[in-house]
């Protein structure tokens, strides 16, 4: 067989093999999540989350039908083109309507595709309306977006700790530069409590020493540095370091999803003093600590970050779906939207966001802050205000 | 049979997309991306020269069109030779500095070019940073845009062509054939001797591979509607690499067979995460110990085995 | 009788030591000359200064009375200079007559979108250059082994095949260096026979050898340097009764 | 700025350089003596900082019998990778390259099934920060330089005071006379990757307490080598050391006054003036 022909015949194939999705009485979430690389805790723990959820729902019925609940994850590793490439399968090939889609930053590539075919965005992310507005009505965000904590709980928790200078360490990728936006313009807004924004510095993506950014920083003696925006090994490393360089005040940290342990374990000491939302330093919900338990007894880890969002996320669309009688993304979302939930691990969960992003498509959950003391988290008595 | 396939690999493309499905056209379009980008990579790697940062150049490309078609409000038409001769005039620069070391000081080089690249585009605001820019238009045939697969396959398949071809006619040409005069030095040395202008030569063939790099790269960001540093990295270039080397590096179509197989490949193993990049690597290094030829080897090693099979049947 | 090659007053240094100082001499046309002398006299170095691989320190090189020093070889090349390595240099990959054709390169077209459309005339270029080629080889008797690969060649035609390269650049000038070393006796008599025959009809040749008895038989006139100075120039067959030269030869090399 | 801040900032700097020449060491001398690139040198960094989790952090090991381990289990590696596939391909250096690129990412992937997402972290053994005159060093960090100082020292002293070393410079310099000369270059070989991949294991493992740790750093740390070697020159250990040096310098300073996105920028504009000016980098032939 000649070379050219050769090549030929497995184009063919190889454009010819879209697996036939399996057309039994299931209903497909898919997971559109780094599986893979740095960031691969997020997106594994919320295929954990699903499945968790899924072991609770068992099979429902929608107009009539019986089904189950069908994980499809897909690996985008945060890469833009993967993610496309994902949700082109997901939605051509695999038929799946619905599906966790985490990172702000691969969203510019995928909104004209979930808007094309009104895929139901289950988005895990932390930036705010430049992603869920009136353009995206099936893109619900299912955590708390760092507008909402910056401007609802930001200022609370700088008048609870006294925090007048503020300065900000974080990721240079989109992520980092729009929360330095939002921190600077809160900042803004104090001033008449003499709070000042003392500096910034944007660091490389997967910088791990920041000894020399945060000298720059401390020369400014700030009271908090702000640490939105980077996971947890990042803020451990930050922390463990501005110590070094004899730093005694606060860090904050909001969208990452940080664990104690991991903190402790980087930061030894040094870790005490920071703060975070999201952090249930006691359970909320029996719920929580049995998604927990199951979650330790099922992975033999320590429960990631996004497994109760995402278990919650779960169980709230199936129940939007069942409600709706239907699978139609567009029913579901105005279904959903003007739904409340009561199965959160959070608590009481409803939707919110028409004032801040034109759309109810932002949830609102309890939210706990909590700082670290002699290594343990403990709770920090702040609520939280409302998003205008 | 060999004169019939090459119009029989253009008829299978030709065909493909009314009888393929939509993703199946998604498939195709990715691969034939891969496919052209690993035949101008190869144009480079037969004069001996390992390019470790091809990627710099497809995202040049990108970059061109969607500045060009999101900022400046031109056609995205226009976008795509505009990607073309950005690309090529960055590889005449960076040919002119680099071309004169040999081996992996010219890679290295390479390297850091398409580091700086994605470097710079995440520093200005301007060409979208760190998140990059959305919403790029696509071109539009008689005034509806080529918004489905469907119509966008013919657009991608068109450039490939018309990139391949080139590369391939190029590859037989005079021109093609003194390239591997410049492949070691001392050949290159001899060359010089009877008036072949290396340098001059080397340039053109790295130009002609990165404009063409360069035009598919516009094509693929007008593909993704979308273009950030995050889509065209160091892996990319190192994936390209894969593919050329698995597919073979003795024929024009080695690298090609390779990209489009392990492409394919990739679309398959989307549920998988670590143990997709483990099956290309294995691959890779069953490839390089045991196939040196590479794939498109494979059916002559088979023949030659069986051949040898029959010469002296096996004795119990 | 015009002179093809002046070397005029050429001076190298290498660092402290002077590799040749003020060596002057002239190749008329047609002329077969060798440039010869012990090992570390400094031929090479002086070959190479006239093939262009690096300029003299001092003094300068003309060809046919136009200054050349200190081009780079291939525009050496394209002015009708040609060179053979003193190492078997070739394409290796490339078959016999592809590496002449090679060697054509300055007589062909780029032709670059003749190539690609694959022109007519394009490929009439290409059957002459190819007749070309097959030319050069017979001349040299090699024609039989044209579609060999150049890299699985036996010294013996590899060195013709050098010299066949640089023969289809059709030079005024043809620089060899040492054609007949590392041959066996009858091997390096054909070459001679060949360059003192074919070759030299077709253009002036400079030759390295320190092979008293080749320069003695086949040339007519040799240049002989000792420590970087020219210390004969004359008639090749009277290099043997030059007392200069017998003395800087004194059990050097072997006197036939 | 006060002097004392600058003067905080040169020690960051210089120690940060040590840290980088700790990196790139094994890669230079491999390259040095083989001419292989070896792509997979990141993830042998790495796997010394993961070993150094699972024997010392995990299983409790005595710290010297973890560190005996990780460097039997890099000569072992060295060896088995080059017999298996360098030796192979000697010569080849295209496919060298791409095969170090395969086993990189072999290495990698295994490991993120191995050892999981969550990041890792080794408790610091010399925790405490040494304070001169206003200058705050931690010790382990010092500690870090120190072993990148030794390393260095007893490279060139193997390289340039030994017999095996003799051996290097002569293949270095040209394989086949070598072997003439009776120089057994496959042993040789096999002696230099080995090395290779012991200074990047041990390179891995004494960094891993000062940094978290996951699969992926291996990448990370390639790719700041990369920059270190094409500055310093490939294959010149003292280019290295100046590289590693001077990145540090202008990563520490470049942020102290111009602010870390800068000083990222600055590190490539030395790339890119290396490149143009001198592409065979500071101290390397071409």
């Amino acid at each position: 067989m000649s070379r050219p022909l050769l090549a030929a015949l497995t184009f063919a194939a190889a454009a010819l093999t879209a697996l036939p999705s399996s057309a039994q009485e299931s209903f497909k979430i898919g997971n559109l999540s780094p599986l893979s690389g740095p960031a691969a805790a997020f997106g594994i723990g919320i295929n954990r989350g699903i499945e968790l959820a899924t072991e609770d729902v068992g099979t429902f019925t929608v107009a009539g039908k019986q089904y189950k609940l069908e994980l499809v994850p897909y690996d985008t590793s945060l890469d833009p083109g993967k993610t496309v490439a994902a949700l082109n399968r997901a939605i051509l090939n695999d038929n799946v309507k619905y599906g966790f889609i985490l990172g702000s930053g691969v969203h510019g590539a995928v909104l004209p595709i979930i808007r094309q075919h009104g895929f139901f965005d289950i988005f895990m992310g932390a930036m705010g309306k430049e992603i869920t507005n009136p353009e995206n009505p099936t893109v619900f965000r299912f955590m708390a977006s760092s507008d909402q904590l910056y401007y609802t709980f930001t200022p609370e928790i700088y008048k609870k700790l006294n925090i007048k200078r503020v300065g900000f360490m974080g990721p240079n990728n989109d992520l980092g530069r729009a929360d330095v936006r939002m921190l600077k313009d809160v900042a803004g807004r104090l001033k008449g409590q003499g709070v000042e924004f003392v500096g910034e510095e944007l660091v490389e993506i997967n910088a791990k020493d920041f000894q020399a950014a945060l000298l720059r920083l401390l020369a400014k003696n700030p009271d908090a540095i702000d640490t939105n925006a980077s996971p947890t090994g990042t803020v451990g490393l930050i922390a463990k370091q501005a110590r070094e360089l004899g730093y005694k005040g606060y860090f904050i940290s909001s969208t990452a999803v940080l664990e104690a342990k991991a903190l402790v374990g980087i930061a030894g000491r040094g870790a005490d003093n920071i703060v975070a939302y999201r952090i249930w330093s006691t359970s909320p919900t029996k719920l929580y600590q049995e998604i927990a338990d199951r979650h330790e007894k099922k992975y033999k880890e320590p429960t990631l970050g996004t497994v109760w969002e995402a278990y919650a996320a779960t169980r709230w669309v199936v129940e939007a779906v069942q409600k709706a009688g239907s699978f139609d993304t567009k029913k579901v979302a105005e279904q959903l939207a003007g739904s409340s939930f009561q199965f959160h691990p959070y608590g009481p969960a409803t939707w919110g966001g028409e004032k801040s992003h034109g759309i109810r498509r932002q949830i609102q959950t309890p939210l706990p802050a909590s700082i670290i003391k002699d290594g343990k988290w403990e709770p920090l008595e702040v609520r939280m205000g409302v998003l205008e | 049979m060999k004169r019939f396939s090459v119009p029989l690999l253009l008829a299978v493309l030709v065909v493909l997309p009314f009888l393929a499905k939509p993703y199946a056209l998604h498939v195709a379009i990715v691969v034939l991306f891969s496919v052209t980008y690993t035949a101008a990579l190869y144009a480079v790697l037969r004069m001996g020269y390992l390019s470790l940062g091809h990627a710099g150049f497809i995202a040049l490309g990108a970059y061109a069109c969607v500045i060009l078609s999101v900022r400046l409000g031109v056609s995205p038409w226009l976008g795509i030779p505009a990607g073309g001769l950005v690309a090529g005039l960055a590889a005449w620069g960076l040919g002119a500095l680099t071309l004169r070391l040999r081996g992996i000081y010219f890679s290295l080089a390479v390297f850091a070019f398409g580091e700086i690249v994605t470097a710079f585009f995440r520093a200005f605001d301007w060409f979208g940073g760190p998140a990059g820019i959305p919403g790029v238009p696509r071109p539009s045939f008689f005034g509806t845009p080529l918004a489905s697969h469907f119509a966008f396959y013919w657009l991608v398949l068109a450039v490939a062509v018309l990139g391949i071809g080139l590369l391939y006619r190029l590859q037989f040409t005079r021109f093609g054939a003194t390239l591997l005069t410049l492949k070691s030095a001392d050949s290159e040395k001899l060359a010089e001797s009877v008036g072949i202008p290396a340098a001059r030569y080397k340039t053109a063939a790295f130009v002609v591979s990165c404009a063409v790099t360069g035009c598919m790269g516009a094509v693929h960001a007008q593909y993704l509607l979308f273009v950030s540093p995050q889509v065209f990295t160091f892996l990319t270039s190192t994936d390209l690499l894969i593919y050329a080397m698995v597919g073979g590096l003795a024929s024009f179509w080695g690298p090609i067979l390779g990209a489009g197989v392990l492409t394919a490949l990739g679309e398959q193993l989307f549920s998988v995460g670590y143990w997709k990049t483990l099956v290309y690597a294995a691959i890779l290094m069953i490839v390089i110990l045991v196939l040196p030829g590479g794939l498109i080897d494979l059916p002559r090693r088979l023949r030659a085995r069986a051949r040898a099979a029959i010469a002296a049947p096996e004795v119990r | 009788m015009s002179a093809v090659l002046t070397v005029q007053d050429i001076s190298m240094r290498f660092g402290g030591l002077a590799a040749l100082s003020e060596v002057s001499f002239e190749v008329g046309e047609g002329e077969l000359t060798a440039l010869v002398g012990p090992n570390g006299a400094g031929k090479s170095t002086l070959f190479n200064i006239i093939a262009g691989v690096f300029p003299p320190t001092a003094g300068r090189i003309e060809l046919a009375g136009a200054d050349v020093t200190g081009k780079s070889s291939h525009a050496l090349a394209r002015l009708g200079v040609a060179r053979t390595f003193q190492l078997v240099t070739l394409f290796p990959d490339m078959t016999v007559e592809e590496n002449v054709v090679q060697g054509l390169h300055r007589h062909t077209r780029l032709a670059l979108f003749g190539g690609i459309f694959n022109t007519a005339s394009y490929r009439a270029d290409v059957a002459r250059t190819t007749e070309r080629a097959r030319a050069v080889l017979a001349l040299l008797g090699i024609e039989a082994h044209r579609n060999e690969r150049a890299a699985e060649l036996p010294l013996g035609i590899a060195k013709l095949l050098t010299v066949a390269i640089a023969l289809a650049t059709e030079p005024k000038l043809l620089l060899l260096d040492e054609p007949a070393a590392g041959l066996s006796l009858e091997e390096s008599n054909r070459m001679m026979d060949l360059i003192s025959g074919e070759v030299r009809k077709r253009c002036t040749v400079l030759l390295v050898e320190h092979n008293m008895r080749i320069v003695g038989r086949y040339c007519d006139r040799a240049v002989v340097l000792q420590f970087g100075r020219k210390i004969y120039d004359g008639r090749a067959d009277g290099l043997v009764h030059d007392q200069a030269v017998v003395d800087a030869y004194l059990g050097v090399a072997e006197m036939a | 700025m006060t002097l004392a801040l600058l003067g905080q900032g040169l020690a960051i700097g210089l120690v940060n350089g040590a840290l980088y020449i700790l990196t790139a060491l094994g890669l230079t001398l491999i390259y040095g003596i083989l001419h292989i690139v070896n792509f997979a040198h990141g993830e042998i960094y790495m796997l010394g900082a993961m070993l150094i989790y699972v024997l010392f952090v995990a299983l409790q090991w005595p710290l010297p019998l973890a560190f005996a381990a990780i460097i039997l289990l890099a000569v072992a590696a060295g060896l088995a990778v080059e017999r298996g596939i360098f030796r192979g391909l000697r010569g080849q250096w295209m496919q060298l390259l791409v095969a170090s690129v395969g086993i990189s990412l072999i290495i990698q992937s295994l490991s993120w099934i191995a050892f999981g997402a969550q990041e890792k972290n080794v408790p610091s053994v010399l925790p405490g920060v040494l304070i001169i005159g206003g200058v705050r060093m931690p010790l382990e960090r010092l500690a870090a330089a120190g072993v990148a100082l030794v390393l260095v020292t007893g490279l060139y002293w193997l390289v340039y005071r030994t017999r095996i070393g003799l051996a290097m410079r002569a293949i270095e310099e040209d394989e086949e006379t070598a072997r003439m000369l009776g120089v057994n270059s496959d042993r040789v070989a096999a002696i230099a990757v080995a090395l290779g991949f012991v200074l990047a294991a041990l390179g891995g493992a004494f960094v891993a307490p000062i940094y978290s740790l996951n699969p992926g750093m291996g990448l990370e740390a390639i790719l700041m080598s990369f920059i270190i070697i094409i500055i310093g020159g490939l294959g010149s250990i003292t280019g290295t050391v100046l590289a590693g040096l001077l990145i540090g310098m202008l990563q520490s300073i470049g942020a102290l006054i111009l602010g870390a996105e800068a000083a990222h920028v600055l590190v490539f504009a030395a790339m890119i003036a290396v490149l143009v000016l001198r592409p065979q980098g500071l101290l390397g032939r071409a």
